[in-house]
């Protein structure tokens, strides 16, 4: 493959601007924004520049260096790497310039910039890498960008450690991936992707599970599926922008695009295939059932986008390649479209996030409600709207590829998607506004629980309710097109654009005979998403019910059962099992093995070292005759010796 | 010339300094810091500097004053160049004429003990590097709030070193004898060279030195006391460069001269090596001691060169030389840091510290780096290291000490992670003094160390290429060389 | 000559042997000097015995400088004797024993 | 034989009495006694010279050195071996060692056959092995320089005694020397 | 009976063992210049004759270096060997002279230096000594000089050292005799020569046996040490240093001469089994005994103790390397043992002081480059780089192992780790900062010794870095 230097400009142009922004932020003021903006802009430009060359043949490459034989390091340029990049940059710049009003007048504004460019290469570094350890790197930079996001504010306690949480588990998937390059290394002894997927052969199936699971780790920890998704939703202590972007648009889907780069291996271990599409179908429902539950609208949306990540890697998961990325494409528009909605709410209402001190905003916010109304409607999948096509794709393909019992569990999971959304669409916008209400007659003794604990510290900075600038709207409404229309790509199955577009990536899939037709399917489909809408509009919605909001949200509060409060205690599980024994031992190494057990003996040999020195001080009794004495002794001692040995003779 | 000059410059300039007249403090520091910076660039811009030999004993075996750079020491002394210019540079002292002195004295000599291309100058420099430790231990030691007196660790630390560099005498001694020459570093090894007989026995001598001197569980109890005692340029130099001769020696000592012998050993140097990874990680999450952190660390992670060194494969030899120097590099970074910290905090005890970001954003900053470095952050050499050494364990096909090590990895992102939120984040400690940020000296000494850093996380070719022409790892060829 | 000259030897052991045990078991330092002469004493016999048995007269030489070495180490000694002794209670070498340890 | 025998008993009860006698006197003459016997035993053994030379050295000038150094110290009226006794069971281990070595030179002789060499001549007559005439050849040809060697051995005698002696003279010693006590510190004061 | 005429010695004879005669009659004159000299020269004078003398001998020796004469009927060897350890103790010697100039005060100083030399010449006729009535009388004359020079002094203390060396030495010299007399009776001779092709039998070995009795007292071997720290401590300082060196240097001359050349061959190893022993022994409890010191000059002696141990081990298995090395180590420890206490006088009023670990505290910080010499020799002693005393380990190591010997290789470096701390004790008191208030700090009056330790120091590095010197030019044991 010929070199590519184009790439370097889509690769490297954030990089710079994260390192511009990062020496010279102080100096650069509110410049920050523009710069940083520009540079994921000249980004997407570019990357739409190159288009082409991606489109055609296997793609584009630039070869960089080699570290040893085994380890040789490019980047490549083909179809997905080409999707992933639009949507980081593009969806990115929109972000930034979001960001600009949005952050107007914080203390770190470059700094956040700067971030945000560094979290942009980092994320470029892994789609357009042409090989695990390069990808490794990207996962690696990207952890390290959603930590510093996450960590944004941080002289907020909650935010420190929640990006704490995020990295250490980053981490734990990172290891994941590790391992998986263990195994290429020593059975291939190369790193690439093309080496490794034509020589997949070489792998037993055990070794390509193994492959495989380390991958999915990875997969699991960076695009939260149970049971690494803790993160996900502490992960909100960022600022909203960071929450759209990072994680909703692109990172959290990172590991829909490492299973969709993976196909070759997915598709040579059905094991694997099972695996990922269950873990998927999973957290679909877990995240589902969860958003249920929530009161924060950052949390909220955080786990429909868990349970939507759950759809995609379902769909790759199973092999249904082209749905996943589709659904990767329509989720990254209408929920970076949502967050930004949200955001613009919380912006206003000074960093208030609970949606039961909102309602009837509508009045107040038109613009954002008609905002997140579009998203909704698409997240939910109502026919017409992007997410009705992506979401119909995934569970048409799991039940092609064979799996009704997952199928089974995304549709339920359509049905909850349409009651939470409609519910947070409902409690926000309709009836009075409750801003004012006492907490306590809302049920809010405990603020923690409901994850809105920081709410107070936040208030102070930025100051109170004012209208979006043009920066924040501007954005969110040219998501809004194609948060409607990007969905019609797949309009006609395979012979669709979006279907003729990956053909050559991942061939063509022939339904297993017997498998329902898709209309059959999506019927189904609507029916559930409209019984959750309407039960959400009966319990939130109907005029009725919108009269004694008040009196039914403490209700609700109140009666939250214990499971979900405590979001099905994995966090409580995690923490007892692995942070709290790991502390646990080190104390106990630290403060007992090490000084008591170690050291003793080398104390110990010091000590009677010292006290044979003692002793020996006290033979010398300073008597001439003991001296005496023990001259004879000797003199015996060697008359006996010398008196054997002469007569051995 | 280099070479030499290398070695006995610093040493000689050492002793000028110290005939100098008290007053002359300012002098002596220039003077340190200039030395520094030459040899920085002799080194830099000289890198195929030739050897220099005279001859030194004729009996009862061969010795010579053999000095010359090889594969690894080269980037040893260049980090240790690096490692005292910024020490010298970015930490005030007092008494700073005799502290220079004895500075450069260390820094002779270690560069002796990496340079040394003879096995009896190797214990030379090995022994005669522990006494400037001492006592710049005596002398300068910064003992914790209501630790032991100064003196204990200073002792501790002599009791376990000179035991290590009386057996590696010892071993040495047998060495030439049995192999009529000690000056064999680096030379064509004669696999077997040393007889089945000796060979256990001199092999025995030389790794009890070696494992000390790392250290590596359980000979390791003088480290964490040493490190947290000792100034910030001290403990820098000792962290990043004394503490790798035992694995040095295991390299260019070890492989290619007692190759049955490291075999036979192998699975216990691989049992206390993944010990040291696991238990040194488990302490470092709960010190309270910024400085132990770091110190458990180095533990955890020089227990993972070992378990790299002993699999006997390329790759992960390439990892360790690798990691070796990306070792050097983050913990003397931290290791200034922290000082840094103590400097304006006046207590390095992560109880008292916090929200240090919001006044110091370059020192945070700073800190931020090396403890990345150390978590082994994808991008920052300390990863290519732990990569290359692992993938090389798991294609050896130690395949659960590979996974096994994975452990340690997420702990150490734990502790890490701790250590610089605790200190740069969260509330602003109470009765913490407001103090300025990092100087442009305290900057300039820790940017070759980052830059560094970086740059052999891109692409630590140069220096892992090396691994792939060891005769007797070509030998002992294993899967993962195609 | 009738006698065997094993039984010098012996002899000569026995008295050695009592030097010793006098200069061990008594306090008083002329007593421990003369035990000394004791020993020389029983060496210098075992020399002329051999010195016989050989028929070499080198024994005699050698007998004759211990004599002369002895009575130097005496003169010696004695002297130590009086400066030491001029300043203690007793004549006794258990009451000098300001140096140990 | 019986001469030998009577020897023997007499040296060994002479010994035993100079080293067990209460008064250094008694054991100045019990080893009077015993000089006596040795030499008398060294004339049975060819060796007239040394006898004399045992009874003209040893009992002539050594032992009188011993009575005048008794006398001078007694001078004072200072008892013998008054001080406590440190060492009041020292006698036995010595003993017990004294016997092993004594037990190992008796196996040491008894494992060796010795065949006297046949000396021609009478006894005492010139140049015959042991006379003046044979021992004094040998001293000054063949032992020369032991002989010359026995020369400083003696001046070290007087030099050095002399050397001490003169630092015990009232005149000569320092005011310092008598505040000293033999137990006197370790370390001293600093002066 | 050889006619009168016959072997009667010879210029050649007289001439083999001119430079012992040069430093014995160097006494005389010094004598005889003391009773002309006015008052207030007469130290600067006895010292000055003497080191004229010293120095002549010195040269000679070097002079004669190559040549191999046996001398009066072989009961004189002079050649390499012999000439090194004269050397060493010509050196010792002056060394000792310019420790506090002479020993005593001024009207002792004459004397005393007398007895000095001959002491020395004593040890210089053992280093040559090849038949037992020139080692007796070697060792006597270097003894009976000490006993004398142990008591000049007012200390009460010194005179107690005097009584305890010479009864316990005159004790082992019984022992010596009285093995020397077994040795002649089961050879009929008392030439080495001779000793060394008798047929073996319990009395040769019991003589044997008797013998290193003896010597192993002299060379203050555990468990013939006793005596040492006491007499070490109680004797004047410059006593103590050339006691330290000079007898260590003539009965390892005669201990060597013994084990190489005097020994059936057959029998040989077994007969010195318990040499190395007791070898071993000495470098164990000679450092442990010396880790509890408070006394310099007592630490200093135990170490002595210790340091002998290495030396003889040097010499086990009769390697013809392990003479060399031993000698090597020798030399090295004459030289760090005799800078120590050039340190010690330099750090006490006058040349008779008692000087007790203590006052090194802190001394790094009063006096740097007293403390760095101390430093250096006491790295020297623990047998650290850069120092004579690494390399001779190295070599005494090699040899030991290379014989065969590797237990007592393995007893020397645990020997060795012990000692560490015993030295390094001392380095660390004065490198830690303390309040001077209650530290005493003396100054010696003349900068004489300051000399002894610059040169000391120099040979000792050089040593360190050249051992081919010695070592490999020294030609094989006559």
């Amino acid at each position: 493959m010929h070199d590519y230097p184009l790439l370097f400009v889509i690769w490297l142009f954030p990089l710079i601007g994260a390192l511009v922004l990062w020496a010279f932020g102080p100096q650069l003021k509110s410049l920050g924004g523009p710069i940083g903006s520009a540079m994921v802009g000249v980004a997407f430009v570019a990357a739409l520049f190159a288009w082409n060359d991606a489109t055609t043949g296997a793609g584009a490459h630039q070869a960089l260096f080699a570290w040893l034989p085994q380890f040789v390091f490019g980047l490549q340029w083909d179809r997905i790497s080409l999707v992933w990049t639009l949507i980081i940059t593009g969806v990115g710049f929109l972000i930034h310039v979001y960001s600009i009003g949005y952050m107007a007048g914080d203390h770190a504004f470059a700094r956040f910039f700067a971030y945000l460019n560094f979290f942009v290469f980092a994320m470029l570094t892994l789609v357009l890498s042409d090989n695990f350890v390069g990808l490794l790197v990207g996962w690696g930079l990207v952890g390290l960008a959603s930590y510093l996001l996450i960590g944004f504010y941080f002289e907020r306690p909650s935010a420190v450690a929640a990006s704490r949480k995020a990295f250490v588990i980053n981490v734990v998937g990172d290891i994941g991936i590790l391992y998986a390059v263990f195994v290429i290394v020593a059975k291939i002894g190369a790193i690439g992707y093309g080496d490794v997927f034509a020589n997949v052969a070489k792998f037993s199936p055990g070794e390509l599970f193994a492959v495989c699971l380390g991958l999915f780790i990875g997969c699991a920890a960076k695009s939260a599926q149970v049971p690494l998704h803790t993160w996900l939703p502490d992960a909100m202590e960022g600022p909203t922008p960071v929450s759209a972007l990072i994680h909703a648009a692109t990172m959290v889907t990172a590991g829909v695009y490492l299973i969709a780069r993976c196909a070759p291996l997915w598709n040579a271990s059905s094991d694997a295939r099972v695996l990922v599409g269950s873990i998927g179908a999973l957290t679909a429902i877990t995240g589902a059932i969860l958003g249920c539950a929530q009161w924060d609208i950052k949390r909220i949306l955080a786990y429909s986008t868990m349970s939507q990540i759950g759809y995609m890697i379902m769909g790759v998961g199973v092999g249904a390649f082209d749905a996943g990325i589709l659904h990767f494409l329509t989720h990254a528009f209408f929920k970076a479209q949502l967050f930004l909605g949200a955001g613009i709410i919380i912006h206003n209402l000074a960093d208030e996030q609970d949606v039961r001190k909102m309602g009837g905003l509508r009045r107040k916010m038109p613009f954002a409600f008609a905002a997140m109304l579009i998203g909704v409607l698409s997240i939910c999948g109502i026919p017409g709207f992007s997410g009705y096509f992506s979401k119909d794709a995934v569970l048409s393909g799991t039940l092609a590829h064979g799996h009704p019992v997952m199928w089974a569990v995304g549709v339920l999971t359509a049905g909850l998607t349409a009651y939470y959304m409609f519910r947070m669409l409902f409690v926000t916008f309709l009836g009075q506004y409750r801003g004012h209400v006492d907490p306590s007659e809302l049920g809010l003794r405990h603020p923690e629980l409901a994850g809105t604990a920081h709410a107070a510290h936040a208030a102070d900075e930025h100051g109170h309710a004012h209208a979006p600038a043009w920066l924040m709207s501007g954005p969110v409404a040219l998501l809004m097109i194609p948060s409607v229309l990007i969905g019609w790509l797949d309009l006609g199955g395979d012979a669709s654009p979006w279907g003729r577009f990956f053909e050559p990536v991942f061939g063509h899939f022939e339904p297993a005979a017997g498998t329902p037709p898709e209309s059959l399917t999506s019927l189904v489909v609507l029916v559930l998403v409209a019984a959750g809408l309407g039960i959400a509009y009966a319990r939130y919605g109907h005029p009725r019910a919108l009269i004694e909001a008040i009196p039914r949200l403490r209700e609700e509060t109140v009666r939250m059962p214990a499971a979900l409060t405590n979001r099905f205690y994995f966090d409580t599980a995690i923490d007892a099992l692995f942070v709290r024994t790991s502390f646990v031992l080190g104390r106990v190494f630290g403060t007992i093995v090490d000084p008591l057990a170690i050291d003793a003996g080398v104390r110990e040999a010091g000590f009677s070292a010292q006290w044979l020195g003692h002793l020996f001080r006290s033979f010398q009794t300073g008597l001439v005759r003991a001296y005496a004495l023990a001259l004879a002794f000797g003199a015996a001692c060697f008359a006996l010796y010398y008196v054997m040995i002469g007569a051995g003779r | 010339m280099t070479v030499t000059a290398l070695v006995i410059g610093p040493i000689l300039l050492g002793f000028i300094l110290y005939a100098l007249p008290k007053g002359a403090d300012g002098f002596a520091r220039g003077t340190g810091i200039a030395v520094a910076a030459l040899a920085f660039l002799a080194i830099a811009l000289k890198p195929d500097a030739p050897d220099a030999s005279v001859p030194w004993l004729a009996r009862p075996f061969t010795a010579a004053f053999h000095l010359g750079y090889g594969p690894i020491s080269y980037w040893v002394v260049l980090l240790l160049a690096a490692v005292i210019f910024g020490g010298l540079l970015a930490v005030r002292v007092p008494r700073a004429r005799e502290f220079t002195a004895q500075m450069l004295v260390l820094q002779g000599a270690m560069n002796g003990v990496f340079l040394a291309k003879d096995l009896l100058l190797f214990a030379l420099f090995w022994d005669l590097m522990l006494i400037p430790v001492f006592l710049l231990m005596l002398g300068w030691g910064m003992p914790a709030r209501g630790a032991r007196s100064r003196g204990t660790a200073a002792w501790r630390y002599l009791i376990y070193n000179v035991a290590g560099g009386l057996t590696l005498l010892l071993a040495t001694a047998a060495f030439g004898v049995v192999s009529g020459s000690t000056d064999v570093i680096g030379a064509a090894a004669a696999t077997g060279a040393i007889g089945e007989v000796w060979g256990a026995w001199i092999f025995a001598g030389f790794a009890f030195a070696f494992l000390v001197k790392t250290p590596v569980w359980p000979l390791h109890t003088w480290m964490p006391d040493t490190y947290a005692e000792l100034p910030p340029p001290v403990v820098a130099a000792v962290s990043a460069v004394q503490s790798k001769a035992g694995l040095y020696g295991f390299i260019v000592i070890g492989l290619p001269f007692l190759t049955t012998q490291m075999h036979a050993a192998a699975p216990l140097m691989f049992v206390l090596g993944l010990v040291a990874l696991l238990y040194g990680a488990f302490i470092a999450l709960t010190q309270d001691d910024a400085k132990r952190v770091l110190a458990y660390s180095s533990l955890s992670h020089l227990g993972l060169i070992l378990i790299g060194i002993f699999s006997f494969n390329p790759i992960a030899l390439a990892g360790a030389a690798v990691y070796i120097i990306a070792h050097g590099l983050f913990s003397a970074a931290g290791f200034l840091t922290l000082g840094y910290v103590e400097e304006r905090e006046e207590t390095r005890s992560l109880a008292h510290l916090g929200g240090l970001a919001a006044e110091n954003p370059r020192l945070c900053g700073a800190l931020l780096v090396t403890a990345l470095g150390a978590l082994g952050l994808p991008g920052l050499a300390g990863f290519a290291g732990e990569l290359l050494i692992l993938t090389g364990v798991y294609a050896a096909g130690f395949w659960w000490a590979a996974l096994v090590a994975l452990v340690p990895i997420v702990i150490a992102a734990g502790y890490m992670l701790r250590l610089f939120q605790t200190i740069m984040h969260g509330p602003k400690g109470a009765d913490l003094p407001e103090r300025h940020d990092l100087t442009w000296r305290e900057g300039l000494a820790l940017a070759p160390l980052i830059v560094g850093l970086v740059l052999l996380g891109i692409n630590p070719h140069a220096v892992a290429s090396f691994a792939l022409t060891q005769p007797t790892i070509g030998v002992t060829g294993v899967a993962g060389n195609r | 000559m009738s006698v065997p000259p094993g039984a010098y030897v012996i002899l000569a052991a026995v008295l050695f042997f009592i030097g010793v045990v006098g200069v061990i078991a008594r306090r008083n330092p002329l007593i421990q000097l003369m035990s000394i002469e004791l020993l020389f004493n029983s060496a210098n016999l075992v020399l002329v015995t051999f010195a016989r048995v050989w028929g070499n007269n080198a024994g005699h030489i050698f007998a004759f400088l211990v004599i002369t070495v002895a009575a130097a180490e005496a003169a010696i000694g004695l002297a130590i004797v009086v400066i030491v002794f001029r300043k203690t209670r007793f004549v006794d070498v258990d009451e000098v024993a300001a140096l140990k340890g | 034989m019986i001469g030998f025998v009577l020897l023997a008993l007499a040296m060994i009860a002479s010994a035993l009495f100079t080293v067990t006698a209460k008064k250094p006197v008694y054991s100045v003459v019990g080893l009077l006694a015993n000089f006596i016997a040795l030499a008398i035993t060294y004339l049975t053994l060819h060796a007239e010279f040394l006898a004399v030379m045992q009874i003209v050295v040893y009992s002539g000038a050594i032992l009188i050195l011993f009575v005048f150094v008794i006398a001078l110290l007694s001078s004072g009226t200072k008892p013998f071996e008054a001080g406590p006794n440190r060492m009041p069971r020292a006698l036995l281990p010595a003993a017990l060692f004294g016997l092993v070595g004594l037990a190992a030179v008796a196996a040491a002789v008894g494992g060796t056959i010795f065949v006297p060499a046949t000396i021609p001549g009478a006894t005492g007559e010139a140049g015959v092995f042991g006379s003046v005439a044979d021992f004094g050849t040998a001293l000054f040809t063949r032992n020369l320089l032991p002989f010359e060697v026995t020369a400083f051995v003696l001046m070290v005698a007087i030099v050095g005694v002399v050397l001490l002696a003169a630092d015990e003279s009232p005149l000569r010693a320092p005011k310092r020397a008598q505040r000293e006590s033999i137990t006197g510190p370790r370390e001293p004061i600093a002066r | 009976m050889s006619p009168a005429t016959a072997n009667f010695p010879t210029a050649a004879d007289i001439g083999a063992l001119l430079p012992a005669t040069i430093v014995a009659l160097t006494a005389l004159v010094a004598l005889f210049f003391d009773l002309l000299a006015p008052a207030a020269t007469r130290r600067i004078l006895a010292v000055l004759v003497a080191a004229i003398g010293l120095a002549g001998a010195g040269i000679v020796l070097a002079l004669h270096y190559g040549d191999h004469t046996v001398a009066f009927d072989g009961a004189f060897v002079q050649g390499g060997f012999s000439t090194v350890f004269s050397e060493i103790v010509v050196i010792a010697t002056l060394a000792t002279l310019t420790l506090g100039l002479g020993v005593g005060r001024d009207d002792q100083v004459a004397g005393s230096t007398a007895l000095l030399l001959w002491s020395a010449s004593g040890a210089m006729l053992m280093t040559g000594a090849s038949n037992l009535l020139t080692i007796f009388l070697g060792i006597e004359l270097l003894s009976l000089g000490l006993y004398c020079l142990c008591a000049i002094s007012t200390r009460a203390t010194a005179r107690e050292a005097a009584l305890k060396y010479l009864i316990l030495s005159s004790m082992a010299s019984g022992f010596l005799v009285f093995g020397m007399a077994l040795l002649f009776g089961a050879s009929g001779s008392v030439s080495l020569s001779t000793l060394a092709v008798t047929q073996p039998s319990v009395l040769f070995s019991l003589g044997a046996g008797l013998f290193l009795v003896g010597i192993a007292f002299k060379l203050s071997l555990v468990p013939f040490h006793l005596w040492t720290p006491d007499v070490y401590e109680g004797a004047p300082l410059a006593v103590t240093a050339f006691m330290s060196v000079v007898t260590k240097a003539g009965t390892l001359a005669v201990l060597c001469r013994f084990a190489y050349a005097a020994l059936p061959a057959q029998t040989a190893t077994a007969l010195l089994v318990p040499v190395w022993t007791v070898a071993a022994l000495s470098m164990l409890v000679g450092n442990l005994a010396a880790l509890a010191q408070t006394d310099m000059k007592r630490l200093l002696a135990y170490s002595g103790v210790a340091q002998v141990g290495y030396i003889v081990a040097a010499f086990a298995g009769q390697s013809a390397a392990g003479v060399r090395y031993g000698i090597f180590y020798l030399a090295a420890y004459t030289f760090m043992n005799l800078g120590a206490f050039a340190v010690v006088v330099l750090m006490s009023r006058d040349a008779d002081a008692v000087v007790g670990v203590s006052r090194f505290a802190g001394l790094a910080y009063r006096r740097p480059w007293l403390a760095a010499a101390m430093t250096f020799f006491l790295l020297g002693l623990a047998g650290l780089p850069p120092t004579a005393g690494f390399t001779g380990k190295i070599l005494i190591l090699a040899t030991t192992v290379g014989a065969g010997y590797a237990w007592l290789g393995g007893v020397l470096i645990l020997g060795t780790a012990i000692s560490i701390y015993v030295y390094l004790k001392i380095v660390r008191a004065m490198f830690v900062r303390v309040d001077m208030a209650h530290v005493r700090d003396e100054r010696a009056p003349g900068a004489l010794p300051w000399v002894t330790v610059a040169l000391c120091a120099a040979a000792v590095f050089v040593l360190g870095l050249y051992p081919l010197t010695p070592s490999n030019v020294l030609p094989l044991l006559h």
